[in-house]
């Protein structure tokens, strides 16, 4: 269980990347995280997993309270979670299988069941062949590979994505998807940012939460729509639509 | 098993900064050992001279042996006093000659005086108990004159209070400047893993598993860098001790202790530097 | 102009990352390179800007011939060229602006003119407001825009992008999109590797490099296609289409 | 200008990478020069002790004053000789007094000879001309005897040789590793950055104006960490000299070839460490 509420976050005084979130994400939930550039998506994530704490308002996830959690209970938590970040985080001196080994090694697991496990992850992902090689000799769409190949080898309960395929040809985006549905279908949670809308709007049976300038504009799973006034990205035609200035507002700090 | 499998791994893949930390840990411990070689030494050349501090109570011509020994006896039971050893005017003459080889020749139309040397033990021979011991051997009837160099153990004392505070003061020096650096190794090594760090953090390693393996790694680092800086120290001992010198080593438990202040260091170096990163992320 | 001429590019000698590669860019072009993970598309582009050099074969960029070129004429090269890294490779250490601003100082740029050009440059990619951010207080698709940014504000002969939109959303991704049909308009040579097929349907003027297993299958400028049995990539519907496996196959390497 | 503004930016941006380089360069030079100015004053030491090797010629009594001074004309004409001094039976005894306080007594009865005091010219006291000069002295009639402490001057001359050896294999042993942990600290502070230098590499910077930031910062960490060690050097020196020993301080143009001797290694270390990297990138 994931509950946000009210949830603010604000780096600096002027940069406010989340204000007003209130939401609810239970198990086996399969959530889209939409918006645009700096809408706030990574943040929203970086407050799931503990590596910020709110400026106001409560995040609980598995039970472990924002405000109270201690770093103990952090790493706890973070074992029972999948994340793929981003910028990837490999450990730059550790080959892709060690990369992922590492995974398990934190949360004690039997070093026996440990190669097996890491090499059944890494064919699901299309890796099997080059486990050996280190970050930097592989190429981005093979590292994304490797970060999420380390998110899903403990089985977690919730599984963060952030931008998983930006780095993915189509045919491997289908592959990554894919195996994010088969890991929701046996029960995991599965929290995923995107910018691709072809993805959000063929999987139409999964929830669409939208986020712009920081605030939940639109979650499928609510009628009506936070605010009702905006016209949601998921209305607007994919490429080629009315040019309404080619760039977001930057967001509005409090000054 | 894990964390050491870690620790020597980390060694392994940055192998530049591992060997920074053991030479600066060695190089540390080495100049303190040096000096700590010159402060044992002057200590034991000042014990040596210490040992020579006697007050020497000169004897008349005649007094009877009796009165002579049982002088000896009260006189050795005084609680500063180690020895007494009576010296006739041929043992006199004898040492004259040898102390004073110059002057050789001079001594054989002179009579020296017959003595009591009375010998103070080790640590009590401070200028008041000399005097004092000197006031009380004056009393005795038979005893012309006492002697005991008043300004030079005057000097000898300050010198070695001044060398011992100067000693001590340096040491102190040494040891603050080698934690400054040992510690800002050990904290550049941790910068420059910060990334791995931060990483295992976020995949769910706890405090512990991420500090176990910098800790052990130190711990490695001081005790090797201890031995290295033993090894250096005793060559530079041997190398001085055989030539022109004659030089006291370390006893073996000072040279266990120092090996182990270096294993010390490596550990409390890493746990503090590792300590602070992980508050602040 | 740049020339490759039958390169082949092995990392290991089991590691064939590129080979028989023979084609021509001419001044004012603009291209795509595509292909699916692992197929080589960032290696081409290093071979480009000289991070390596090919184990087989030649390459010339701007009259900078690869196996005799000295350290300080690849310096000078890539002052003319404008790149766009994959991941973004931003001086941690300094802000946004002094990113932006360091390609210029190293041209030697008169002090006085730098803090304009660098202004309008990030006004153009929609940051001007984050001028004075450090990379890691940025988003992941502001930290692209700002590496977007540093590789337009030299006024670049050739501007090569490794997947410069993956992080965007569909807005910021024609935004960019629009800038490099600009700076191409005016002259400047583009390259630019990308999974978004939908953008290069769009772009149906361009030319399309498709490369798979470090081969050239398919270039739009010559007819018939190099390997005439392959079917390309572009001829496939988007999204949804046939499952002939999910992953591809691993390069072939020298056995 | 560029240049500079970077390299202070550098230091700004890694202040315990700099703060280690100064501190190990400053630390480094301390050792140093502590050892110099040990060996500085061992030699001035060994200098004032040299001044006093002379040959003593005792001179029969009755010797006419003519045949003294015509002997001491000749005397003074050997290159080895600096001075010959008369000492006749008055000052003979006077200095005996002075010297040996503690049997001043002794040297009311005795008669000491007159003699001639001959002191060589510094740096030519070796044994060979010491007994050289000794025979063509003992040569006159009317020297009885002549004394120069054979033994003694032997080994203080082998002293020296072997003080002067000793400092230097200790002196080059510490340079060495200070310039190895120098090094190293630079590579550190190199690698550190190397993801930096890459990338300006990559946006066309070249191998020169990625170095010159490196080479003032070496520059200044050098010219700081030497001004440090000077200054930890003084303190050493003034908190020993005042208190019970004569010491002497380097003279300023040792200084300045010390603090230059910083600056150089800053500016080598930073060199030799970005240039091996720049080859390999
Ligand atoms: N450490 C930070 N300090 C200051 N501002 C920050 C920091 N991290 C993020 N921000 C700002 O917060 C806003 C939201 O960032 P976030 O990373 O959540 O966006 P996002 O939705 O993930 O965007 P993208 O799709 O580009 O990754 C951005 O405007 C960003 O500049
Ligand atoms: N330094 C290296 N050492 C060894 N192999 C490497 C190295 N760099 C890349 N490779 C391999 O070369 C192949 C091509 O890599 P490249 O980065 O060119 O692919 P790409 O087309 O850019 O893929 P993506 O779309 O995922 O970025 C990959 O299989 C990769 O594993
Ligand atoms: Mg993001
Ligand atoms: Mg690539």
């Amino acid at each position: 269980m994931i509950r946000l509420h009210d949830v603010a976050k604000e780096y600096t005084r002027t940069r406010v990347a989340l204000s007003h979130v209130t939401c609810q994400i239970k198990r086996g939930e399969f959530v889209f995280l939409i918006g645009p550039s700096g809408s706030g998506k990574t943040t929203i994530l970086r407050l799931l997993y503990m590596e910020e704490k709110p400026t106001h308002g409560d995040v609980w996830v598995n039970g472990v309270h924002s405000a109270s959690a201690k770093r103990k209970e952090i790493s706890q938590l973070r074992r029972k979670l999948g994340i793929v970040f981003q910028d990837f985080r490999l450990l730059e001196d550790r080959t892709a299988e060690q990369n992922v080994a590492f995974a398990l090694e934190v949360t004690g697991a039997s070093a026996a069941t440990i190669p097996q496990r890491v090499t059944r992850v890494l064919t699901q992902v299309g890796l099997a062949s080059k486990a050996t090689q280190m970050p930097r000799q592989l190429s981005g769409g093979e590292q994304q590979r490797v970060a999420i190949a380390r998110a899903l080898v403990n089985d977690p309960y919730f599984l963060l994505a952030d931008e998983p395929t930006g780095n993915l040809d189509e045919r491997a985006t289908r592959g990554v998807f894919q195996l994010l549905r088969d890991i929701n279908a046996s029960g995991t949670s599965v929290i995923m940012a995107t910018h691709d809308l072809e993805m959000v709007r063929r999987a139409d049976d999964a929830r669409t939460i939208e986020l712009n300038h920081g605030r939940v504009v639109f979650d499928s799973d609510e009628t009506p729509p936070p605010e009702t006034r905006y016209t949601p990205l998921l209305g607007q035609p994919a490429i080629g639509g009315p040019s309404e200035g080619n760039w977001p507002a930057p967001p509005r700090g409090k000054r | 098993m894990l964390a050491v499998r870690e620790a020597f791994n980390a060694s392994r893949r940055a192998p530049l900064l591992s060997a920074l930390g053991v030479i600066t840990i060695a190089f540390s411990l080495f100049a303190f050992g040096l000096f700590a070689l010159v402060a044992v030494n002057i200590r034991q050349a000042l014990r040596g001279v210490e040992e020579r501090v006697e007050v020497r109570a000169f004897v008349s011509e005649g007094t009877p042996a009796e009165a002579i020994v049982a002088a000896m006896g009260d006189i050795r039971s005084f609680p500063e006093v180690a020895r007494v050893d009576y010296v006739d005017q041929e043992g006199a003459l004898a040492r004259a000659r040898r102390d004073l080889g110059e002057f050789n020749d001079v001594f054989e139309e002179a009579m020296l005086p017959a003595s009591l040397d009375i010998h103070l033990r080790a640590g009590l021979g401070n200028p008041g108990n000399v005097r004092d011991v000197a006031e009380r051997v004056k009393s005795y009837q038979f005893v012309d004159d006492v002697r005991y160099g008043e300004e030079w153990v005057e000097k000898l004392y300050q010198l070695r209070t001044l060398a011992a505070g100067t000693g001590l003061g340096l040491g102190l020096a040494f040891a603050a400047v080698s934690i400054i650096i040992i510690g800002a190794t050990i904290r550049v090594s941790v910068l420059a893993r910060a990334r791995e760090i931060s990483i295992m953090r976020l995949v769910g390693a706890t405090d512990g598993f991420v500090r176990a393996p910098f800790l052990i790694d130190g711990f490695i680092k001081g005790i090797v860098g201890g031995l290295l800086a033993l090894l250096m120290t005793w060559a530079a001992y041997r190398a001085i001790d055989t030539r022109f010198l004659d030089l006291v080593f370390f006893d073996p438990r000072f040279v266990a202790i120092g090996i182990l202040c270096g294993a010390l260091i490596g550990v409390l170096g890493s746990a503090t530097s590792v300590w602070s990163h992980l508050r602040r992320i």
